[in-house]
């Protein structure tokens, strides 16, 4: 079952420099209880797309500018760019939650984590304060958590990170979503931690059923969690396609850049940093007239800087955005 | 996600430049601190130039070759032999003109003139060098104690942080104005006195600012960074702590030389302001008080101009604060 | 947005509030039969023996009775609480009878013992009353004689004993028993006195209250009763006059000139001037180089064109004055003209001393010394202010830099009575029976107030005699003389006497304007209108 | 927390008799003496014949004037350990019944007047700053500094003139803080009369402090609102209200807090002119005139308690930062 319909989302920064396109008409599916990964090196607009499913743009100087982000819960299907936002409040959290890259900073410093967590149950499910630490409690246990009463009334400080990105999940899966949107959850966490992490991404997604989507620019992890792939490059999706697709046949030249880097993905788990390809991504408020990736492209032709290059809509399971491919 | 390299002080000043008010107010500053340094130029008694049988002279520039009374008869002498040029207002802040006291806006006196025959105008141009030092030297003062002593006491803790917090509480316990008054009766009443006293007694409010600032970033992930880097203190707390506390510290200043220039303003009002010989805005104001409703430019010429003052002041500060806050920045 | 909102409210809330109570009225009545007067600071202490600024002095002139008082018109001294005195031939001893049936505000009769107990008190080291003291260094002793009369004698004659001891306030015996709580006595903050008005309330830094005193032997005041406002900003001052909420008020030269001849202004009060014996000067420090040559001193007095500041800075509010006595009162000698405004006379005067510009930089010098000086004055006051600064522009013209000095009182007097001064603005208010001995024999020139360093050896002698002669007229002759030395010296430029301005309500009648000022005494009430509390 | 502020009260002691010293110093060593000045009066600015050396001496001697300082020094010390201030040299009064009668009045303005800035300050700062660089901010924020450049003595003179003058607008009182009489009246028109007194010296004390303050916590809150956990609190489904409410000012109090520690002093000494124009007997006055009259004993008194006000609030203000912050240590640096 198709959870998530994301078409042509378009959101883009007004700022003095001119018009940022973070994100260009990202369009893809999510399926209930799968994971879909965004891929792609910093400044490519990943967070911004997860920003953008939440309505989470700081608004000015963003704004989603245009397309349609289909919803279909138990609730029925609706766009929830078309939601008022007090009907978009009470999904965030609810329905879709999120967790962030740096635990430390994500988690407000003067309140316990037990306050932060009980927050968003008293809000969505309401209940006795004693229900709520119930609860409370049992999604630390939940999110392994040594001794949740008394690690509920610490404050973030006094945790270590990856206890904290634990509270993060906690109080993201608090209210079970059918979503889970997980901004490079473990890119600030050590190795051995980050693994934890992902192991546990993975055990909950399986109790719980719920649908994650992983933004990150580890490949490696990547590889472990995924089972739709997106290709992320200058604010547009360059290649989605399932796992397998991506890894054993990269269409586009840039996620052939990005495989190649890695010495041997199989074994990704150790999660080696991946040498970047030469150059850098263009500024997203310059981008050149037809391929953002022409200058680093190794197979670049005339026709890509001359002309968009425009996506195969009618392919949504395998899209490549290259004259080549 | 800005493509050529920029120096820290011209991204500084792209992102200052968008605040069309504080640009203004950066011109409005400029020209008053302008003002200020040609005061002599623009309103003086003497002529700036002046040719007398057969020899130049620029009568301005010292008290030499002629006394006022000798360039009075000069002056007044019909004699063809005299050619000079005088200043655009042709009186000093001490001229009395005993003929026209208390006189409105005049082709004579532009902004009128006060209770004793002075020149408003030429009273507003020289005050202006008063009440722009007092503010930035003042402050200046202020901002280099508090920075530092707020930098050691936040940065290193322990018994640097309990002296300089001792010293800080001491500082702010005092009552600044009997300082003030002290300081004056001791050294004899002199606007770089005020100044100073101002200065010592200011920087308190900084040095706690700073130094929250500093237990606020210590425990930051880039400190720490540095700290493990091998980087030397000094050089910790110059450059990763202090750009974090410069904002505050920014506002704080924009709003002390505010403040100092109303602090001179209050002392004139209580009677130890600058020494009568030289006028200050505050001195204007404060004795135009009894003439509210029957000479309004009295009130309203100094007014204006510590009032314009001190906005200039804050909008840069702000505008300057928007600009430096590494976190403004989309 | 909720924050919007709660802004909106508040301040909604705030502006109705300010509206509704600005349009309420939270006056109250005020008794038309009380004179409300502003005084400038709280009173020190309500005992007249440790007076030492102008509103415990108006209080207390009103709360005690002095053996002698004034006459306004002639500055004579005529009968108080004594009704009658006799002075012996060789002027060592003076017998005062005092009046039978005054009494103390608590009913107690006032008794010569009370007189003698004064006295006794005034000569007390533990007593905080040296300025009264120190009139009494030639003071014996008194003694009683007979029921209602005492005897005081002096070691040397001196025409002014009398009124040193006729003028001191006499205190109540039965309230000040022990002279060690002498100035801790609760009754300085609330006296019984024996004057025309009585204690009521002393409401610190707000007002002083004081009654009619029914049972005064004497000549009873019209008004029921007095209230002393404490205001230190005179603007505030004005305002509140204006309102109605005070009667009596000194007003500026501004408020005189600009702000008080509008209808409604005049509708409620009349304007009045008065001298009080106040001479302003600018001292020559004689003991400094620079101002040792009396030719310099003249000079200086030749460059000031008193006249011409008077009239345009001060709008003719005052007179030129060439001499240390009151200009109204008998001693001052009107032929003695003042120097005229004469720069070239006194360019030629200092070039006869020896300034000359030799160098050409615009001042002048002597053996390699610049003609520099600095002028002190107090910080605040503007009529120094005014003054000195006008001079500095006057003095550059003919080579002369003064610089202004200004010091907080405190510390100019300081330099004053230290003789750290090169030269120095002052008023110098004057008692009204004159002896200029304290000021110019040079017995006072280290330890006395003679602070220019006057020395003169045919003055002294002048002054030494005055102190001997009784006969008003013939001292004033010896005065004259002596008054002359100083104008030819010029240890200091007489300036002025000032003019006080002061408006007073409408409703009081016989209001006689004296020279010296007004007395509450003769006032009647007349018809009022609606009077409030502000 | 308990032995962090018992730490701090012990280390006031060397703070507090560092104060007194100074404050002993600089009024003996000033130039001028209350035996000097009592001979002159401090209100007009002619001399009487009351100066003269022999009178001043005297008059030292009687006052104790004349011993060396340090034996001055320390017999205050021994009297003021016991809160014994001794009696003023202006009117022989206790020294602490006239700070008795002062304080309550500035104790009143000073209150009511940081009431009103915190109030009006702290939501405007927060509301410019959840939306920076709106019209509203810029309105708010040129308002606000226009009221901050106006000299406080002008505008309480100007508001005297036109709220309280026979000329223009009759209607409020310039002096005082209770009409003559009034207290006879029952309570509630007593409170009324009394806030009827203070309208314009309150306006007058509040205006200049908006501008500060709130730029202040637009400032803090700015940074707040920035931050991650913001983020995470709009992720949580947080309604935007409760988002600034509870995740956003209670981190932008922090560097507010540090602010309060240094207000109180700042308005006991900032009172001096408008209690002068509206005729208020307060602290301030009682300084002031203290100090023109050279009265060490008040002086000291004031310093001494000022002082000992002044680190209280200090201490809270440092106590509440702890209170606020959980993550402020006082100790070095933190592991």
């Amino acid at each position: 079952m198709t959870l998530l319909q994301v078409r042509n989302l378009t959101t883009q920064f007004f700022t003095d420099e001119g018009v940022v396109k973070a994100v260009d008409g990202a369009t893809f599916n999510l399926d209930k209880g799968k994971t879909l990964c965004i891929v792609g090196e910093s400044g490519c607009g990943k967070s911004v797309m997860s920003l953008s499913l939440m309505r989470l743009i700081p608004e000015p100087p963003g704004r989603i500018v245009q397309g349609e982000i289909m919803f279909n819960d138990v609730q029925g299907e609706r766009d929830l760019l078309k939601l008022s936002n007090e009907e978009m409040r009470r999904i965030r959290g609810k329905r879709i939650g999120m967790i962030f890259q740096e635990p430390m900073t994500s988690l407000n410093p003067v309140y316990t984590i037990g306050n932060q967590i009980g927050e968003a149950i008293a809000l969505h499910e309401g209940g006795s304060n004693k229900q709520v630490k119930e609860r409370t409690i049992r999604m630390l246990e939940l999110v392994g958590i040594p001794a949740p009463e008394q690690r509920m009334r610490e404050y973030p400080h006094q945790l270590s990170g990856g206890m904290r990105q634990r509270a993060m999940i906690a109080m993201a899966l608090s209210c079970t979503p059918d979503i889970l949107i997980a901004d490079e959850p473990t890119t600030a966490l050590d190795v051995t931690i980050q693994a934890q992490i992902l192991d546990l991404m993975r055990e909950l997604q399986r109790e719980l059923g719920m649908a994650i989507i992983f933004v990150t620019h580890d490949l490696g992890v990547v590889a472990e969690m995924a089972d739709q792939i997106a290709v992320m490059y200058a604010g547009k999706f360059v290649e989605v396609g399932t796992a397998q697709q991506i890894f054993n046949d990269p269409k586009h030249p840039y996620t052939q850049g990005l495989l190649k880097s890695i010495p041997s993905f199989e074994k990704g788990t150790e999660g080696k940093r991946l040498p970047t390809i030469p150059g850098v991504v263009p500024s997203l408020s310059n981008l050149p007239m037809g391929c953002a990736f022409a200058d680093r492209c190794e197979k670049v032709k005339d026709r890509c800087r001359g002309e968009a290059v425009s996506e195969d809509p009618c392919n949504v399971g395998r899209l490549v955005r290259c004259f080549y491919a | 996600m800005v493509n050529e390299r920029q120096t820290y002080a011209s991204m500084i000043w792209r992102q200052f430049k968008k605040s069309r008010l504080a640009v203004v107010s950066l011109f409005v500053v400029a020209a008053l601190v302008v003002i200020a340094l040609l005061a002599p130029f623009i309103a003086n008694e003497r002529p700036i130039l002046m040719r007398h049988a057969g020899e130049w002279s620029m009568p301005i520039f010292d008290k030499a070759s002629l006394t006022l009374s000798e360039l009075d008869v000069i002056k007044d002498s019909s004699s063809g032999d005299l050619w000079f040029i005088n200043p655009p207002i042709p009186f000093g802040p001490t001229t009395y003109d005993l003929d026209s006291v208390l006189s409105p806006p005049t082709k004579k006196h532009l902004l009128g003139t006060d209770g004793d025959g002075r020149d408003i105008v030429s009273q507003l141009i020289w005050g202006s060098r008063i009440s722009l030092s007092v503010g930035v030297v003042a402050i200046g003062i202020a901002a280099i104690i508090g920075i530092i002593f707020g930098l050691l006491a936040g940065y290193f803790g322990g018994w640097a942080d309990m002296i300089i917090s001792r010293l800080i509480e001491i500082m702010t316990c005092f009552p600044t104005f009997f300082l003030i008054l002290t300081v004056l009766a001791f050294v004899g009443p002199s606007i770089f006195n005020i100044m100073v006293v101002i200065g010592i007694t200011g920087w308190t409010g900084i040095a706690r600012l700073v130094r929250g600032e500093c237990l606020k970033v210590r425990g930051r992930q880039f400190v720490h960074a540095a700290v493990v880097s091998g980087a030397r203190d000094g050089r910790i707390m110059w450059r990763h702590i202090l750009p974090h506390a410069l904002a505050p510290v920014l506002v704080s200043v924009s709003f002390g030389v505010a403040s100092a220039i109303l602090a001179e303003a209050a002392l004139s009002f209580l009677g130890f302001g600058v020494p009568a010989s030289t006028a200050s805005w505050g001195s204007m104001l404060s004795e135009a008080q009894e003439y509210m409703d029957i000479g309004w430019w009295l009130t309203l010429v100094p007014g204006s101009a510590i009032f314009v003052t001190i906005m200039a002041y804050n909008l840069i500060g702000e505008a300057l604060r928007d600009a430096i806050d590494p976190n403004m920045k989309t | 947005m909720r924050g919007l909102r709660y802004l909106i409210v508040m301040f909604l809330l705030a502006s109705s509030m300010m509206v509704g109570m600005s349009s309420c009225d939270y006056t109250l009545a005020r008794n038309p039969k009380v004179l409300v007067e502003k005084i400038a600071m709280d009173p020190t202490t309500l005992n007249p023996f440790m007076v030492r600024e102008m509103s415990s002095h108006i209080i207390t002139y009103y709360l005690f009775d002095s053996l002698l008082e004034y006459d306004d018109e002639t500055l004579e001294l005529e009968p108080g609480l004594a009704k009658r005195w006799e002075v012996s031939p060789d002027h060592l001893s003076y017998t005062f009878w005092i009046e039978e049936g005054a009494t103390w505000h608590d009913g107690k009769p006032l008794t010569i013992d009370d007189v003698i107990f004064t006295f006794e008190a005034a000569q007390d080291k533990r007593v905080d009353a040296a300025t009264i003291r120190n009139y009494f260094k030639d003071f014996v002793k008194v003694e009683r004689v007979g029921e209602n009369a005492a005897r005081f004698f002096f070691s040397k004659p001196y025409f002014k004993a009398e009124s040193v001891i006729g003028l001191v306030k006499i205190l109540p015996k039965h309230i000040f028993k022990d002279l060690d709580t002498f100035n801790t006595n609760p009754a300085n903050m609330n006296p019984v006195g024996s004057g025309p008005f009585k204690f009521v309330k002393w409401s610190r830094g707000e007002r002083v209250e004081l009654a009619r005193n029914d049972n005064y032997f004497g000549k009873k005041p019209g008004v029921e009763g007095l209230a002393f406002r404490i205001i230190p900003n005179k603007v505030t001052a004005f305002q509140l006059l204006k309102k109605g909420a005070i009667d009596k008020a000194k007003i500026s030269l501004t408020q005189t000139m600009y702000q008080t001849d509008d209808p409604a202004f005049k509708d409620k009060f009349t304007k009045h001037e008065f001298y009080p014996p106040n001479n302003t000067l600018l001292g020559w420090n004689s003991k400094r180089a620079l101002f040792s040559d009396r030719r310099v001193r003249v000079a200086m007095s030749m460059l000031i064109d008193r006249k011409k500041i008077l009239d345009k800075l001060f709008y003719g509010k005052g007179e030129v004055i060439t001499g240390p006595f009151y200009r109204f009162g008998l001693n001052y000698d009107e032929r003695i003209k003042p120097y005229p405004y004469d720069p070239e006379g006194a360019i030629k005067l200092l070039e006869e001393a020896g300034w000359v510009d030799i160098d050409g930089d615009g001042v002048r010098e002597k053996d390699g010394v610049p003609f520099k000086f600095s002028v002190l004055f107090r910080s605040g006051e503007k009529f120094s202010r005014t003054v000195t600064s006008y001079l500095r522009e006057e003095l550059a013209r003919v080579g002369i830099e003064m610089e202004l000095m200004q010091m907080e009182w405190g510390a100019m007097i300081g330099r004053l009575i230290n003789r750290d001064f090169d030269a120095i603005s002052l008023g110098f208010s004057i008692p009204l029976v004159e002896d200029p001995y304290t000021s110019w024999h040079s017995s006072q020139l280290g330890k006395g107030i003679n602070y220019f360093g006057f020395d003169n050896a045919h003055a002294d002698e002048l002054l030494e005699k005055a102190r001997g002669e009784f006969d008003s007229k013939k001292r004033a002759a010896i005065y004259g003389e002596f008054q002359k030395i100083l104008h030819y010296e010029q240890p200091c430029t007489y300036l002025y006497v000032l003019s006080d301005n002061m408006a007073i309500a409408r409703r009081f009648k016989n209001v006689i304007d004296y020279k010296i000022g007004p007395n509450i005494e003769d006032w009647k009430v007349g018809p009022w209108p609606i009077l409030k509390e502000w | 927390m308990a032995s962090y502020v018992l730490k701090r009260l012990l280390l006031m002691i060397p703070t507090l008799l560092g104060i007194i010293v100074i404050t002993f110093a600089v009024v003996h060593l000033a130039p001028g003496d209350p035996a000097t000045l009592m001979s002159q009066s401090a209100e007009s600015s002619s001399m009487n014949e009351g100066s003269a050396k022999s009178i001043v001496e005297e008059t030292k001697k009687l006052y104790g004037l004349d011993k060396p300082l340090p034996v001055q020094f320390l017999r205050w010390v021994q009297r003021a350990v016991t809160l014994d201030f001794g009696n003023s040299y202006r009117d022989h009064r206790p020294v602490m019944e006239k700070i008795w009668e002062a304080l309550p009045i500035t104790l009143l303005l000073n209150i009511i007047t940081i009431f009103i800035i915190y109030i009006i300050s702290v939501p405007l700062g927060i509301y410019t700053a959840v939306k920076p660089r709106g019209v509203a901010d810029r309105v708010v924020s040129v308002v606000l500094l226009v009221f901050y450049s106006l000299p406080s003595f002008w505008v309480a003179i100007m508001l005297m003139v036109i709220f309280g003058s026979g000329d223009y607008l009759n209607w409020l009182p310039i002096t005082g803080i209770l009409s003559h009489g009034a207290d006879k009246l029952p309570w509630y028109e007593i409170v009324m009369n009394i806030s009827w007194h203070l309208i314009l010296p309150i306006v007058c004390l509040t205006y200049g402090g908006f501008a500060f303050l709130s730029r202040f916590t637009r400032a803090s809150m700015l940074e707040v609102i920035r931050q991650d956990y913001i983020r995470t609190a709009r992720a949580k489904g947080l309604s935007e209200w409760r988002v600034i409410m509870k995740h956003g000012v209670r981190n932008a109090l922090i560097p507010i807090l540090t602010l309060m520690g240094t207000l109180l002093p700042a308005l006991l000494g900032g009172s001096v002119i408008i209690e002068q124009i509206f005729s208020i007997p307060g602290m301030g006055r009682l300084g002031f005139e203290s100090i023109l009259s050279r009265d060490y004993p008040v002086i000291m008194a004031i310093a001494t308690i000022s002082a000992m006000l002044t680190l209280v609030s200090i201490l809270l203000s440092d106590v509440m930062y702890k209170v606020v912050d959980p993550r402020i240590t006082f100790d070095k640096r933190e592991g």
